[in-house]
């Protein structure tokens, strides 16, 4: 059971990372910078929340106390939700977006291919599935950042802005706590430290040809997100997002 | 004039026009205007939904949501592309959307005040506009005619899934059922509305319906969405919002209730509920998005200039 | 009871109005454009505040049926509230707060005036402590429309916007209907309609102070509001103001 | 130097600097930054409160916290003008804030994070804060020491409201309760830090407790704030997230474990959780009104010009 304990947090932190991170997304429909790029990063977002509700449903049925995508999803406080700070950074100007995409694609890619080699056969499957998806998004983010930062003086000056601004956030993916050990010695899940120098090589890669400057790797990282410790952005997304549930207990929709 | 007579055989022979082909000034005005005021609803029209994007009240109808929007983002495209063919740019169609020069479907100037709007808006919006569409998948001028085959495929799944998620509302809680009745309440009239002033008032009609660029009348469309609806709100157990509607065995249609075209002319001349916020928020949106379309530019140029350097 | 079911509604119009535009102040608390601003402005939002519970108190009495000030404000959805569509509109930048707060307290004043003699003692008891407060709110407010109007070229301008994108919410204040007929008809309300003129002319001469044009008394004018057809914008703001009440149904803070 | 010597006499005497008498160079510096960085702190300190106003759970706390937000503000606005008559103006003040080169108390760049944390900050923080400024009350500057009998009345007031506020929450659900177990874990050990590092570290001391600028040291004060607390959380029903908090009979004190100092430094440094994102509000905020303030000033300007004209 406690094995099972540390699964179930460990699913909730892959679910919530892509909940959170779609939902961010979604606030940008119909209001995006061109057509195209609308449908683009509509379309991670629904990638993105296919892939939570595939997480929390497995998380759901470990927990087995009736639990289900909904319930995970609407009626968890936020120190219950478990995705990083990154991800519940608002969505700011547009560049914020793509920077803050691009840091989470480059560490999802890296860690989905662990997760396609989990000994929790599951885990496995939905991963094999999404990895599919998720290099998909590393390849548009990677160029947006590639594009947006070699191109005028303003839009180079903004990337490198939230570069800066979110690098700090960028660190806690790396972190490995006691649910990631259990689970990398266990053989389900990945010790997500191991993977923080390819992560590093190909953000500075990618940065470098967008003329952009890697902020320093041993800057200072806030965390707290994986432990349910958050911002106090991610309450404030919560409210909008649950409060039809919350109104209406025991609804069906 | 020759030409223009030429080119009526070739549409009465039902032969489609092409871009290349000759056409008649007016034809190409007349099809620039309905097609881009087209693309234009599908943009505008993202905005109402999209209200409730963020506050779905389940994952699947997010999903199903998201998917839609994005649908109605494709639909925009297809036919600013279409429209393209007829020597206008998409820039060009944007500012005139944007200035007020061009106008979008009226039904986005009303607002989505709950989650049942959401279905309302898949079930009524969407089929009238299907009823709208249909046609137009024969009509004369072959960009158009093949972009509305697409977004018809489209429509009428979403349709479908805005009654599915009133069905859900209508078989839930009390509180559920009135919010599924009040969304009802205050799309029904709008959404008959959508088919355009009546026939004794309606301009432009005759000569598109000579070219093939509209194929019934306002009327006649607005009886076959009501006679449509009717048994489906019935299923649903909601009432439609009009004491004069019955079932006339000897037309073999519903009569229905008087349309108060007042105020569809004041929302149509900007007194909506919501014009000028549709508006300001696509337009903020464009306004915002001005650095990242001229980066891309910017470095589009870069690379063909290194490029053609390398090739030097 | 047919009465009583009036006044109810009647005076939820009044603690609506009251309850939404203080929410909206509270919005701004701790980023106004100045430090006496920003106390002033709190002012006005706690004076509204209070306000709002008395009437919502007495309408909770009327209905008799448990409820208390709170459930009113935190447990009806948007369709159930019964204010007026001006003062649920975003607080923009801070010539639309001010402009929205100008033209309501100016009808707020008058109103207030009307109910201070209701045959309700209740009522006249509320208004007469309310009208001493929203007094000091016009006065502040017409200042304010003066000095940004006759400021700088850029304070006119922005000051002219917000007349105008504000002035067709203004009209639903005198919009009279079945509800302000029979308070009208019982003495314990006044018909709306009849405070326009004076309105009119009051507000014509602050904008002429401020050197800034009175829109059409003609123009189309939205409505709606206080029959519980509002604007997009107020369930947005539900959601935030009721999300632990309805996240914690039953608790008490 | 003799002026030196007689401004120390009269300190010693007890009689209060006022603004226009002579004083040392580094005692004004010294009071600037002390009652500016106070300043800035009421300012700063308004947001993490102010985050919880919309989401206030009921009518009556709302008020509570929005007149315990705009006392902040007023608080902010006395010590200003008491650091103004030492000749630094407001907008110096609030330049060298947004610049980083002045500080605010370091408390406020950890997140609210629940409606707890509204109580808890009245509880331990303003309870903090109170600890010192009750001494400051009596400090040689008259215009601070006058500023800070005001503002301690009102915090002494908060304090008990944060109480009050954990009261309700620690007698009601169990998850109002954990909310508010959670806080004070949260809370606790940044409040401790509040008095600064302790005596053997701190600097500026010596010399700030013989102008009468500082009365206790940091470690007395912070004794005294552990001492008060302890009884208080125990009626409330909470746990001290403190394993080594014990009551020491021969000191008649409270024992308390070690605080980190290294996250103290941290913070103060900038990597607090909030740093960025408090100035960034308030420069924002700031940059915003710039158009308002400007205004303000052109119209009295124009007012004045036309009263001399009118007086000529």
């Amino acid at each position: 059971m406690s094995n099972k304990n540390d699964t179930y947090a460990y699913l909730l932190r892959l679910g919530d990372n892509a909940l959170v991170l779609s939902q961010r997304l979604g606030e940008w429909c119909g209001k995006g910078p061109a057509l195209e790029e609308d449908m683009a990063l509509t379309n991670v977002a629904l990638d993105l929340l296919g892939q939570a509700r595939l997480w929390l449903s497995y998380a759901a049925e470990l927990a087995g106390d009736g639990a289900d995508e909904d319930s995970l999803a609407y009626l968890r406080d936020a120190d219950q939700f478990r995705n990083v700070l990154l991800l519940e950074q608002p969505n700011g100007n547009y560049a914020d977006t793509v920077v803050r995409q691009f840091f989470f694609d480059a560490w999802h890619a890296l860690a989905l291919q662990q997760l396609r080699v989990s000994q929790d056969p599951r885990i496995a499957e939905i991963a094999d599935k999404a990895l599919k998806e998720v290099n998909y998004h590393l390849r548009r983010s990677s160029d947006l950042v590639v594009r947006l930062g070699d191109g005028t003086e303003i839009s180079r000056n903004r990337m490198q802005a939230a570069v800066d601004h979110l690098w700090p956030y960028s660190g806690e993916m790396f972190d490995a706590d006691g649910v990631d050990l259990a689970a990398a010695a266990a053989g389900y899940g990945f010790d997500p430290s191991g993977l923080r120098t390819e992560w590093l090589a190909y953000v500075r890669e990618v940065l470098e040809e967008g003329t952009l400057k890697l902020p320093s790797p041993e800057a200072w990282m806030q965390k707290g997100g994986k432990q349910g410790r958050h911002t106090e952005h991610l309450s404030r997304m919560l409210s909008e997002m649950q409060i039809l549930q919350r109104s209406h207990p025991g609804a069906t929709w | 004039d020759a030409a223009e007579v030429r080119f009526q055989k070739r549409i009465d022979d039902g032969i489609r026009v092409e871009p290349q082909d000759w056409m008649p000034d007016r034809y190409r005005k007349t099809l620039i205007r309905q097609i881009s005021q087209h693309a234009h609803s599908e943009i505008v029209g993202q905005l109402p939904e999209g209200n409730w994007i963020t506050r779905a009240p389940s994952l699947k109808r997010k999903a199903i949501l998201l998917a839609k929007v994005q649908d109605e983002a494709g639909h925009g495209l297809y036919l600013y592309s279409a429209a393209e063919t007829l020597g206008i740019s998409r820039d060009q169609m944007v500012d005139d959307l944007h200035s007020g020069k061009a106008k979008y479907s009226s039904i986005f100037n009303y607002p989505t005040l709950t989650w049942a709007d959401v279905g309302a808006i898949g079930w009524l919006v969407d089929g009238s506009a299907i009823m709208n569409q249909i046609p137009l998948c024969r009509c004369s001028y072959g960009p158009y005619s093949r972009a509305m085959i697409r977004v018809c495929k489209e429509e009428a799944f979403h349709m479908r899934q805005g009654y599915d998620m009133l069905m859900s509302l209508c078989r839930g809680t009390p509180e559920q059922k009135q919010m599924a009745q009040d969304a009802l309440n205050r799309w029904w009239w709008p959404s008959l509305m959508m088919f355009g002033p009546p026939d004794a008032d309606s301009v432009h009609s005759e000569q598109s319906k000579q070219w093939k660029i509209k194929l019934f009348t306002n009327d006649e469309l607005r009886q076959k969405m009501v006679d449509q609806t009717v048994p489906q709100a019935e299923y649903l157990g909601l009432t439609i919002p009009d004491a004069d509607l019955k079932w006339n065995a000897e037309r073999g249609h519903y009569d229905y209730g008087a349309i108060d075209w007042e105020e569809f002319y004041n929302v149509v001349k900007g007194n909506g509920p919501c014009n000028r916020e549709r508006i300001a928020t696509r337009k903020k949106a464009w306004d915002d998005g001005e650095w990242f379309r001229e980066a891309l530019v910017a470095h589009a140029d870069k690379k063909s200039k290194s490029k053609l350097q390398a090739a030097a």
